[in-house]
C-alpha cells in the first residue's frame, strides 16, 4: 500500500480506476465488488484494510454463520442467561446476585508458529473478551492437541505452549482449573491450543460493547500500537497452512502480560466508579474491529482521529494501524464529564490513555489521519455485513467404510494376564497417562478461592466466601468419535463436560464452544461441521443448557489432511455451597464402589482401540442425554446430601481407568467384582456414556440404592475401596506402586 | 487493640488480596499498601505478597526494589519494622539486600506448582514462633525463579547462625542450595520463603490444609504482646 | 579452544516488554537520557577444535534453527576475540 | 546517538541450567564440539548526547546497581562501534 498521496476519501472518489491490492488482503473478487458496491465507489486503502481484516473468515464468520444460527434458533428456554451468542462473551445467572461469563477460544495457528507467544496471547485474549463484558477474570482453561507424543516437533511445540500459557495465565493471576491434554497424529502440524477463561460480577455491573451517546469519548488504552502481527490472527488464520508459501505464515506477536494485569486492575477500577459507557477489547482486527463494533452497536455513529493513536513504530501508515494486533489493548467509551477520572485511573496504574475521538450522531464511522478524512463507511457494513457462504458440503464417501470397521471385531484379552498387560499399556498411554509435568507448570492456587483444580472431574472456583456459593467448569471432546460420526461426536462432548461439572456436585448451566475443524472448502470437512453444530445444539436444547457463545476455527489443515473433527465443549455450573463439592479421589477404606448407568460392548472409537490396536472405526458410543440428565441430577442430590465421598465420570479408557485414577489419588486401592451379565473385558474397558463411578459410606448405601432405584438409574455394587491394589477378582492385581509409575512417568519421559 | 499488618501492591503483585485475608482469618487487621506512596501508614508489620511486580522483567523482584514504598520500608526493616516476603516478596528483599543471596530460575526451567512439604528450622523469628522448630509442614508452592542462590561464605554463615529459616523435604523444587526454602535476617524480624503460607489458612480451599496460619497469628502474638 | 557468541534480539518491529520494562524504570533510578532499551540473549559457545569456516557456518545454522526462532528474532553470530574474552573475565 | 551494549552472564560458579539445556540438545540436533554454553543477557541502550567518560560511568553504574545483581552475575559494558551496529542491522 502506498502512502503518498494519502488515499482519502475524496481521492479515493476521484480515481474510480485505482486497483485496490484486493487479492493480497485475502479478499475475493465479488467480496471486493460487494465493498465497491456498498460505498458506491472504491474503497481507500484505509477502508480496504479496515474490511478486509473484518470479512476475513477468522473475524466474519462467512463459512460458519448459516450453521451457527441454530444455537440461537434451538436455544433451550434459560431463565440463567442474561446475555447470550453475540457480544465478547455470554453472560450467566448463578444466583445471590452473581453473573458468570465465560469462553472458550482458538489460538492454534499462532501457536504452531511460535508456540510460547502463540499459547501466551491466546489466553491473553480470551481474558480480554471477560475484561470486556465487565467481569473480573476468576480462571482460565486450556484444552490441547498436539501431534503424536513421540514425534520430534510435538517436542518443540507442547513445552513451548504450555510455558506460553503458563507464563501469560501464571503472571495474570488466573488460577488454571482445568483443560485437556491430547495426543493425535492427525495434529501434527495443527495442533489445536484453546483458551478458556471464567470471569465474575455482579448483574448490575455487566457491560456491553457499543458506544452510545453523542458526543462521549473513545479512549484507546493499553499497549501501544506497533507493526507486528499486522492482519496476523484475522487473514491467516482463515487459511490452510502451506508449506511451500513461507510468507503466509502470520507474523506473531509477543505478550505483555504485565501490561494486562495493569489493563484488568485499571479496567475493573473504572467500572467500579461507573465511568465506562460501553467496552471493547482489541483481538484481532485491532482498531477496525474495535471501532466499528462499537459504532455499529451502538445508537449513532464515530470519529476518530487515528494521529492520536499512540505508536511503538512512528513510520506506521493508517492502514496499518487500522490493522495492528498488538496486544494488551482496549477501547472504552466514556462520558465527557468522566474522561479526566478515566484517565486518572489509567495513569494510576501506569496505562497509557487517549482519547482518539467521540460518538457522533450520524451514523457513519469516520477516521481522520493528517486532517483528511480517509475512512467513511456504514459501521454496520463493516462489522456485521461481511459476506454469508452457504458452502457446499457431502458427506464424505469414506464414512461409510469407517464405520463398517466395527471396532467389536478386534482381538481381545483372552486371559487375566493379558487383562492386565493391557490395563497397564492403557494407563501409561500418552492420552491415559498423568498430565501432572504440565499442569504443575500452572498456578492453581492463585487469587485463594479454588475449590478444585486439575486432574479433577471439573474446576471449581469459590466465588462468595460468606455463602460458599461457588462455579465449576469443565471442557472436553474427542476427535475419535466426532471423527467416527460427528454429530454425535459433538452429542459425546457436551455429554461428558456436563458429566464432568455433575460429578462434582455442580449443576450444568450453560455452554461454550470451541468448534476446530479443516478447510470448509473441503465439503467433506464442511460436512463434518455442520453435523457437529447440529449435533451440539440439538443436544444443548435437550439439556437445556443454552450455547453462551463460542468460537470457530476453520483451515486446520495441512494440504489434504484435515485434522479430526474437533468440537471442545465447555460446560459451567454452579453449587450453592462449595463445601459440598465432590472430589475423584478415595476417601475411605471400606467404602463401596457403585457403577452408575449402563455397561454395552461399545469400543468404537476407544482408548483401548487405539491404544491396543491403534484403530479408529465403527461407532461411537450411543448417546443418551435423558439418562445424562438423570445421572446429574443423582450425582448432585448424593453430593448436597452427603451420601457420597468421591466420585468419577467414565470416560475415555472406561472404568478401569477411572477407578486407577481415583486410587492413586487418594492413595487407596479398590477390589473389584465384575458384575453378572458382564465379562471382565466389557466391564473395564467399555466406553458407553452416561456413566459414573461412586464411592459410597457403607452409613449412605441404603439412602443411596433407595434413591437410584426410585429415580429408575441402575445403579451396580461393582467393588470397595481397599488396600494398595487395584484387583479385579479371579483376574488380575497390579499394586498403586506400579500403576503409579506407569501412570506418571510417560509424560516426563517423552518431553523432559 | 490488634495488629495493623499491611500489605503491599506494586503493579503485577497478585497474592495481595489472598494475603489481606489470611491477615484477616489470623484475627489482624489488613492495611492496604500502595508502591507509589512512602507512607507506611504506621502499620505494625509489613508482608510483601506474591506475584510478578513489574512482570519480573529484568529480575524477579529488581524493579519493585526500587520504588518509594521500598525506601521508607528498607529502613525501618533495619531498625526493627517485622517483614515477611512470600515469593516475589522474597526476590524483592534479597534485591534490597534486607536479606543475603538471590534468586534464580528454576533448575528445570519450568514454572512449577505444587503441595510442598517444608521444615520450619527457626521458630524464633517474628512470624514462626507459633511453629516448633523441626516442625514439617505442607503449603503450596508456585514460581519460576525460585533457586536460592548464595556464595559459599553466605551459605556457611546462614547455617551457622541458624538464619535458615525453612528447607524443602522430600524433594527440592527448584535446585535451591542446601534446599532452602527462606531465610531470616540476623534480628529475626525480616523473613523470606518461596512456598505460600497465605494459601494455606482455610479448609477446603487450595490444599484444604492451615498449615500457613501459624504466620499469621505468630506475628499477631507478637505485636499484640508486645 | 575458541568463544563463539551468538546474540539474539526481538526484530525491531516486535514488542519488547523486558526492554520497556527497564527503560520506564530508569527515571525511577535517576537515569536520563536512555531513550530506547531493548533486552535480549547472549549466548557463548566455548567450541572445540579449529573456527574454521564450516564451524562457523554451522553454527550460523545452530543458531538459526534452535538459538533464535526468527519468525520474531534476529541474531548475529561472532567471534570473540582473546582480548575481549580476557577483558570479560576481569 | 550512541549504543552501548551491557552483557550480563551469571558467575561462572553458579549453575547455569539454561546453558546447559541448550547445551544438552546440540547432540540431538546434530551438532557437536560444543564444550560449553552459557546463556545470559544482553541489554542494547540507545544514549543520547555524547558518550564520554562521565556518561560510560552512569552506565556502569547502571549496571551494576540495576541491570545485573552481583551477588550473582557479572556483566560488562562497551560502546557499540558504528559498523558493528551497521552489520546487526542486516
Ligand atoms: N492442558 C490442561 N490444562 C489444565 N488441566 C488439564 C489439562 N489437561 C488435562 N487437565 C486436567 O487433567 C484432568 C484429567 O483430564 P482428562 O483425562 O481430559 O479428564 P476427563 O477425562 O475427566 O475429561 C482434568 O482435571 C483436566 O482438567
Ligand atoms: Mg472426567
Amino acid at each position: 500500500m502506498s502512502r503518498t498521496p494519502l488515499d482519502t476519501v475524496e481521492h479515493a472518489t476521484a480515481t474510480p480506476d485505482v486497483e485496490l491490492p484486493w487479492a493480497e488482503l485475502g479478499l475475493k473478487k465479488d467480496e471486493y465488488e460487494r465493498v465497491v458496491e456498498i460505498l458506491g465507489r472504491r474503497p481507500t486503502g484505509a477502508e480496504l484494510a479496515m474490511y478486509s481484516v473484518m470479512w476475513s473468515e477468522h473475524c466474519s464468520y462467512k463459512s460458519s454463520k448459516v450453521h451457527l444460527r441454530q444455537f440461537g434458533e434451538k436455544a433451550p428456554e434459560s431463565d440463567a442467561l442474561l446475555v447470550g451468542i453475540g457480544e465478547n462473551a455470554g453472560v450467566v445467572d448463578v444466583g445471590q446476585g452473581y453473573a458468570v461469563t465465560f469462553k472458550v477460544e482458538s489460538h492454534n495457528h499462532p501457536s504452531y508458529v511460535e508456540p510460547y507467544q502463540g499459547a501466551a496471547t491466546g489466553v491473553g485474549g480470551i481474558v480480554r473478551d471477560i475484561i470486556a463484558m465487565g467481569a473480573r477474570p476468576v480462571a482460565v482453561v486450556d484444552p490441547l492437541r498436539f501431534g503424536a507424543a513421540d514425534h520430534p516437533d510435538t517436542k518443540r511445540v507442547l513445552p513451548g505452549v504450555v510455558a506460553g500459557i503458563g507464563g501469560y495465565g501464571n503472571c495474570l493471576g488466573l488460577p488454571n482449573i482445568g483443560g485437556e491434554v491430547v495426543f493425535d497424529a492427525c495434529y501434527q502440524g495443527n495442533p489445536l491450543v484453546n483458551a478458556g477463561a471464567i470471569g465474575v460480577m455482579r448483574h448490575e455491573d455487566i457491560h456491553l460493547a457499543k458506544a452510545s451517546g453523542a458526543g462521549n469519548k473513545v479512549i484507546l488504552y493499553g499497549a501501544r500500537t506497533g507493526g507486528d502481527g499486522i492482519g496476523g490472527a484475522s487473514i491467516l488464520a482463515s487459511e490452510t497452512f502451506d508449506d511451500a508459501k513461507p510468507s503466509k505464515r502470520p507474523a506473531v506477536q509477543v505478550g505483555d502480560p504485565f501490561q494486562e494485569k495493569l489493563l484488568i486492575e485499571c479496567t475493573l477500577e473504572a467500572f467500579a466508579e461507573k465511568l465506562v459507557v460501553g467496552i471493547q477489547d482489541l483481538g484481532a482486527a485491532g482498531l477496525s474491529c474495535a471501532t466499528s463494533e462499537l459504532a455499529s452497536n451502538g445508537s449513532g455513529g464515530m470519529r476518530v482521529t487515528l494521529d492520536d493513536v499512540p505508536l511503538r513504530d512512528s513510520t506506521l501508515s493508517p492502514e496499518e494501524i487500522l490493522m495492528s494486533e498488538s496486544q494488551e489493548r482496549m477501547c472504552a467509551v466514556v462520558e465527557p464529564g468522566k474522561v479526566d477520572r478515566f484517565l486518572e485511573i489509567c495513569d494510576k496504574w501506569d496505562v497509557i490513555a487517549t482519547v482518539i475521538g467521540e460518538v457522533t450522531d450520524g451514523d457513519r464511522l469516520e477516521i481522520f489521519w493528517h486532517g483528511e478524512k480517509i475512512v467513511d463507511v456504514d459501521p454496520r457494513t463493516v462489522a456485521h455485513d461481511g459476506p454469508v457462504y452457504e458452502r457446499p458440503y457431502a458427506r464424505p464417501d469414506w464414512q461409510d467404510a469407517l464405520q463398517a470397521d466395527d471396532a467389536g471385531k478386534l482381538p481381545r484379552p483372552a486371559s487375566g494376564e493379558e487383562l492386565k498387560d493391557q490395563v497397564l499399556k492403557l494407563v501409561s498411554s500418552p492420552n491415559q497417562a498423568s498430565k501432572q509435568w504440565i499442569t504443575q507448570q500452572y498456578d492453581h492456587f492463585v487469587q485463594g478461592n479454588t475449590v478444585l483444580a486439575q486432574p479433577e472431574d471439573s474446576g471449581m472456583i469459590r466465588i462468595d466466601e460468606e455463602t460458599g456459593l461457588g462455579v465449576a467448569i469443565a471442557t472436553d471432546g474427542n476427535g475419535r468419535y466426532a471423527k467416527l460420526d460427528p454429530y454425535h461426536g459433538a452429542q459425546l462432548a457436551l455429554a461428558e463436560a456436563y458429566r464432568n461439572v455433575a460429578t462434582t456436585g455442580a449443576k450444568p448451566l450453560a455452554v461454550s464452544d470451541c468448534l476446530n475443524f479443516g478447510s470448509p472448502e473441503d465439503p467433506a470437512v464442511m460436512w463434518q461441521f455442520a453435523e457437529a453444530v447440529r449435533g451440539l445444539a440439538d443436544g444443548c436444547r435437550q439439556l437445556g443448557t443454552p450455547v453462551t457463545g463460542g468460537n470457530v476455527s476453520l483451515y486446520n489443515q495441512t494440504g489434504e489432511a484435515a485434522i479430526h473433527p474437533t468440537p471442545v465443549v465447555a460446560v459451567l455450573g454452579v453449587i450453592d455451597d462449595v463445601a459440598r463439592r465432590t472430589p475423584v479421589a478415595f476417601q475411605e477404606e471400606g467404602q463401596l464402589l457403585y457403577l452408575l448407568g449402563d455397561t454395552r460392548e461399545e469400543f468404537g472409537g476407544s482408548a483401548w482401540s487405539q491404544v491396543i490396536h491403534d484403530h479408529l472405526g465403527g461407532l461411537p458410543p450411543q448417546v443418551d442425554l435423558e439418562r445424562e440428565k438423570l445421572l446429574a441430577e443423582i450425582l448432585i442430590s448424593a453430593s448436597r446430601d452427603g451420601m457420597i465421598d468421591s466420585a468419577h465420570d467414565l470416560s475415555d479408557g472406561g472404568l478401569v481407568q477411572a477407578v486407577v485414577e481415583s486410587a492413586l489419588l487418594g492413595g487407596k486401592g479398590a477390589r473389584l467384582i465384575v458384575p453378572d451379565g458382564l465379562d471382565a473385558f466389557t466391564f473395564l474397558f467399555s466406553e458407553s456414556a452416561g456413566r459414573a463411578i461412586v464411592a459410597v459410606p457403607r452409613s449412605e448405601e441404603l439412602r443411596f440404592t433407595d434413591m437410584c432405584g426410585a429415580r429408575g438409574l441402575p445403579a451396580t455394587r461393582v467393588g470397595v475401596v481397599d488396600g494398595d491394589t487395584v484387583e479385579v477378582q479371579g483376574e488380575f492385581a497390579l499394586t498403586l506402586t506400579e500403576l503409579r509409575e506407569a501412570h506418571e512417568n510417560t509424560i516426563p519421559s517423552l518431553l523432559a | 487493640m490488634t495488629a495493623r499488618i499491611g500489605v503491599v501492591t506494586f503493579p503485577g503483585s497478585l497474592d495481595d488480596r489472598d494475603t489481606q485475608r489470611a491477615i484477616r482469618v489470623a484475627g489482624a487487621e489488613p492495611v492496604a499498601l500502595w508502591h507509589k506512596d512512602k507512607d507506611l501508614k504506621q502499620v505494625d508489620a509489613v508482608v510483601l505478597c506474591g506475584g510478578f511486580s513489574y512482570g519480573d522483567y529484568l529480575r524477579a523482584g529488581a524493579i519493585a526494589r526500587f520504588s518509594p514504598v521500598m525506601d521508607t520500608l528498607i529502613d525501618q526493616a533495619k531498625t526493627g519494622l517485622p517483614v515477611l516476603g512470600i515469593c516475589n516478596g522474597f526476590q524483592i528483599l534479597t534485591e534490597a539486600h534486607l536479606l543475603p543471596g538471590g534468586m534464580l530460575g528454576n533448575d528445570h526451567l519450568h514454572f512449577i506448582c505444587r503441595d510442598q512439604k517444608l521444615r520450619v528450622e527457626n521458630a524464633d523469628t517474628a512470624w514462626t514462633s507459633d511453629y516448633t522448630a523441626g516442625q514439617e509442614i505442607s503449603i503450596p508452592l508456585k514460581n519460576m525463579d525460585g533457586r536460592y542462590v548464595a556464595d559459599r561464605r553466605t551459605l556457611d554463615e546462614l547455617e551457622a547462625e541458624g538464619r535458615v529459616a525453612f528447607r524443602y523435604v522430600d524433594v527440592n523444587p527448584n535446585g535451591s542450595l542446601n534446599d532452602i526454602a527462606g531465610v531470616t535476617n540476623a534480628a529475626g524480624n525480616v523473613v523470606g520463603l518461596m512456598p505460600h503460607p497465605e494459601h494455606a489458612v482455610e479448609p477446603l480451599i487450595g490444599t484444604g490444609r492451615t498449615d500457613g496460619l501459624p504466620f499469621f497469628t505468630s506475628i499477631l502474638k507478637k505485636l499484640v504482646n508486645a | 579452544m575458541a568463544r563463539v557468541v551468538v546474540d539474539v534480539m526481538l526484530k525491531p518491529e516486535i514488542l519488547d516488554p523486558q526492554g520497556q520494562a527497564v527503560q520506564r524504570a530508569l527515571p525511577r533510578l535517576g537515569f536520563d537520557g536512555i531513550s530506547d532499551v531493548r533486552q535480549g540473549k547472549r549466548f557463548e559457545l566455548e567450541v572445540d577444535g579449529p573456527l574454521d569456516e564450516a564451524a562457523l557456518a554451522r553454527i550460523h545454522d545452530l543458531a538459526e534453527s534452535f538459538l533464535a526462532n526468527t519468525v520474531i528474532e534476529d541474531f548475529t553470530v561472532r567471534v570473540e576475540e582473546a582480548a575481549e574474552v580476557a577483558e570479560a573475565a576481569k
